[in-house]
């Protein structure tokens, strides 16, 4: 088992490494992650919803969905607790 | 987990009055400041989850000094349930409010139908209020995980 | 070789989460205890996190809060802010993984009032007999 | 705007909203339970044939939530097929509630409204799963979904918090493996958006990282889903559930997770990438397919009882479709995406008459079952006709996804797979008619009779489990017969990308 486990996690780590190459240099202001979608927030955050805090408005706003849903994992994580820790009242 | 609370018991590890005084000193600094990192999140770094759980650590803290069952006397435990879902409600209920007056699914513009100060105004407002909720829901979220886990449930002793 | 080393160094980011991944993976797969599975998931996580926060950085700029007033007037460059998107998205994940950290061991102390113990191998012996 | 744009996303949100309000009113009164769950699974089920009949008219459209132009803000996507799962998963858990109402009843006296509040949330994950468009978005449902399933499956007795274990620490490496894919794709293409990454993902070349970013969306979502070798989670964790939860569980959330596997397969990384560039892996993953049916359906021989029987034929049944999918032509897919909605309405029906069985006779090990046929004679019909529709018996609607996938593998040669789907409809003949003979030709002892029975004058099963049984064994029949409307919505939906 503990040879598999060895295997397994070398085994991603590899494949993790072999897509690294495609990859923009660390820092690189014009990788195609720092340029497409982000770049509209730095520029349009502040016109388009009166925050300067770009993280907040993204969080809170463009990407509001992601947060609701983020609420209602943490709500149903605390649920999950309840149901399976607490024993039946009679 | 029965080991730990027999030694704790023996020991009467951290049930110290310098402890508690220094604890119900700082407990009301530290709410404070996780209010401000609620409601200061659109200038600074913070917002709902991260104020959250700083208020919802200090509440911890009381605990952890206090017994569990002295905490529960004073926020009661199906008083953090409902504060929890209104939490959440508040969230998903702006959202469907906005839906309902007439714009889509968490369009904050939409609700400027109610009081008109502006789209854009109440886009930050509209985050500003779902701050609040998700603020809301962390902190008991965050207590009752705790309360639940350090008593395995039972609501008793605690650790 | 140099090009090897120029290329580790380049990216060096991601040959540390790698790193750490692989530490986590392996202890999610490989130890017989279970709050060492759970702590490996939680390394695997942070690795994860790692990876995409180090994605957003670029190279002296600034944290992604403007000032309101002069950004109203002026406009920004992009190229002077962090990328705030993978700070949003971790945050999310952050909280997804409190979550599942909180549920795992609420179902440990369940497993452990059932069993008595947290060692793989002495609940598989229990479950035998 | 109209409001009716804004339908589908009611259908998501009012079992959402209900969940709060029943954990709010459930610590009031017990009462609120039972119409604070059916009430919104109703208005989800007529909302979402609305839905679809909008679909079905005015053909898919997609919506922008929070009014953000599409890769800045989050896309959802109404197609012929997000709408049909959509009415699905109202379908089954408005179904399975009835019976999930009566057991809850026994199996946590008292704690009713925390087990509903889990259930409504997670049918509401499950509806955002199939109309979401994003690829991180998809990465957070999927979590509510799971950690609704960990917490729901771990109530359970005895094994049951050491299933949902095993299952936390397997699902938490299928939707980390999934987040890094999404973060290799992010990466090459700086956007979350799914048909925004598939656009650029055309203009790149295709790299190692892109098929870093394929390789690990498709490992983790095939652990999530309980692909063959990936499988180890699965049966336990549906045989030590609690009956109430197994009920909606079983059927759904490895649909919806291969769902997903073809929605990112179609919108994310195009069939041309996944199908053509890759021709080893396609046929790879066809072989793997194969190898799946066979040895889940010789794993569901061995059982010696019936949960973690069919544990092991929903194990095979992902096989079908993975391997339906794979065979990348028209016919297969077609299959597959039909057999998505026909195992959900079979596994629907063979959990709920488990359920009604198991409410009479307790353990569901086969010594437990001679005889049971002529005690309760409409649950073992109905048990026998899910059966029927498991090995693929012609009115029944296991039958004509099964031809699809048959004539898939065919038509692109893939013989392994069809021998494989033949072996396993021959297993399931020794399976199902193995528990028939138990039931039909053997008799009860008299001692196991009289203490089984004595209690109730009536041998079925309570209603409240009867009713929902025989409606969902006559979907079977209805879904079947009606397999031609069904089959030419689904192609309005893939045959584009083929």
């Amino acid at each position: 088992m503990k040879i598999f486990a060895l295997f397994a996690s070398l085994l991603t780590g590899a494949i993790l490494l072999y897509g690294v190459q495609d990859f923009a240099p660390w820092g690189d202001p014009a990788s195609p992650a720092n340029s497409h979608v982000s770049s509209y927030y730095i520029k349009q955050t502040v016109f388009e919803t009166h925050v300067p805090n770009i993280v907040t408005a993204v969080l809170g706003d463009y990407r509001g969905y992601d947060t609701m849903f983020e609420t209602v994992v943490i709500f149903c994580a605390g649920m999950a607790v309840i149901c399976v820790l607490r024993r039946s009242r009679h | 987990m029965n080991l730990i609370r027999k030694k704790a018991a023996k020991r009467k590890f951290g049930d110290n009055q310098i402890i508690r005084v220094s604890v119900r000193i700082m407990a009301p600094f530290i709410q404070l400041f996780g209010l401000y990192v609620i409601a200061h999140g659109h200038y600074s770094p913070g917002g709902g989850f991260q104020g959250g759980v700083v208020l919802g650590a200090s509440f911890i803290l009381l605990s952890l000094a206090f017994d569990l069952e002295k905490t529960l006397k004073s926020f009661s435990e199906s008083m953090n349930a409902v504060m929890a879902n209104i939490g959440v409600l508040i969230y998903t209920g702006t959202a469907i409010l906005c839906a309902l007056v007439g714009g889509l699914f968490l369009d904050y513009a939409a609700l400027n139908s109610i009081l008109p100060i502006g789209p854009i105004e109440w886009r930050s407002l509209g985050i500003f209020i779902v701050e609040i909720g998700v603020g809301f829901a962390v902190m008991s979220i965050m207590l009752s995980l705790y309360w639940d886990l350090s008593s395995g449930g039972d609501m008793d002793k605690g650790l | 070789m140099t090009d090897l080393v120029s290329g580790i160094v380049a990216k060096y980011n991601y040959w540390i989460y790698v790193i750490l991944m692989m530490i986590g993976l392996y202890a999610m797969i490989g130890k017989r205890n279970l709050v060492k599975k759970l702590l490996g998931m939680n390394i695997f996580q942070t690795a994860i996190i790692l990876f995409f926060i180090s994605m957003g950085v670029k190279r002296g700029a600034a944290i992604p809060i403007l000032d309101k007033a002069g950004t109203l007037a002026n406009g920004v460059d992009p190229v002077q802010i962090l990328n705030p998107l993978p700070h949003v998205l971790m945050l999310t994940a952050i909280v997804v993984s409190v979550s599942v950290t909180g549920v795992a061991l609420a179902v440990m102390i369940r497993i452990y009032r059932e069993y008595g113990t947290l060692e793989e191998d002495e609940i598989l012996e229990k479950l035998d007999r | 705007m109209n409001s009716y744009s804004n339908l589908h996303m009611y259908v998501m949100a009012v079992p959402l909203l209900s969940a709060f309000a029943l954990n709010l009113m459930g610590r009031l009164s017990r009462y609120w339970v039972l119409p604070l769950t059916v009430g919104p699974l109703l208005f989800s089920t007529i909302g979402s044939v609305l839905v679809l009949v909008r679909v079905a008219s005015e053909g898919a459209f997609s919506y922008t939530v929070g009014n953000w132009k599409p890769p800045y803000g989050i896309e959802l996507l109404v197609d012929p097929l997000s709408s049909m799962m959509l009415l699905l998963i109202s379908v089954i858990a408005l179904i399975a509630t009835f019976s999930a109402n009566a057991w809850a009843r026994r199996e946590f006296p008292g704690r009713e409204h925390l087990f509903f509040t889990l259930y409504l949330i997670q049918v509401a994950g499950m509806m955002g799963l199939v109309l979401t468009a994003d690829a991180f978005n998809l990465y957070v449902l999927l979590e509510i979904t799971s950690i609704t399933t960990y917490g729901l499956i771990a109530m359970g007795k005895g094994r049951a918090p050491l299933a949902s274990f095993n299952y936390i620490i397997l699902g938490s490496i299928g939707a980390c493996f999934y987040l890094l894919g999404v973060g290799y794709l992010y990466m090459i293409t700086g956007s979350l958006n799914m048909a925004d990454i598939a656009r650029i993902i055309g203009t790149v070349n295709h790299g190692p990282a892109l098929a870093t970013a394929f390789a690990f969306v498709l490992v983790g979502l095939c652990i999530k889903m309980a692909f063959f070798p990936l499988h180890g989670w699965l049966p336990n964790a549906y045989s030590f559930a609690p009956t109430s939860a197994s009920m909606m569980i079983a059927p759904l959330m490895t649909k919806v997770t291969i769902y997903l596997i073809v929605r990112v397969i179609l919108s994310v990384f195009t069939p041309e990438y996944v199908f053509y560039t890759h021709q080893a892996v396609q046929s790879g993953m066809v072989w793997a397919a194969s190898a799946a049916i066979i040895c889940a359906s010789s794993l569901a021989l061995g059982q010696r009882e019936l949960r973690r029987m069919f544990s092991y034929i929903i194990v095979a049944e992902v096989g079908y479709m993975v391997g339906g999918i794979w065979l990348a032509n028209g016919q297969g897919m077609t299959g597959a995406v039909l057999h998505i909605v026909n195992d959900a309405l079979m596994t629907l029906c063979l959990f709920l008459a488990a359920a009604a069985m198991s409410s009479r006779i307790g353990s569901l090990s086969f010594d437990n079952l001679n005889g049971l046929c002529r005690k309760m004679p409409l649950t073992m019909s109905a048990f026998v006709l899910a059966g029927l529709s498991i090995i693929g018996i012609p009115p029944t609607c296991g039958f004509f996804s099964k031809w699809y996938l048959l004539m898939g593998g065919i038509e692109t040669g893939h013989w392994e797979f069809v021998a494989a789907l033949l072996f396993s409809s021959l297993a399931s003949v020794a399976l199902f008619f193995r528990i028939i003979e138990f039931g039909y030709l053997r008799d009860m002892e008299d001692k196991q009779a009289e203490i089984l029975f004595k209690a109730t004058p009536s041998n079925e099963a309570p209603m409240m489990m009867l009713a929902p049984l025989l409606v969902s064994a006559a979907s079977l029949i209805l879904v079947g017969l009606s397999s031609g409307p069904i089959v030419r919505f689904v192609r309005t939906g893939i045959l584009k990308f083929l």
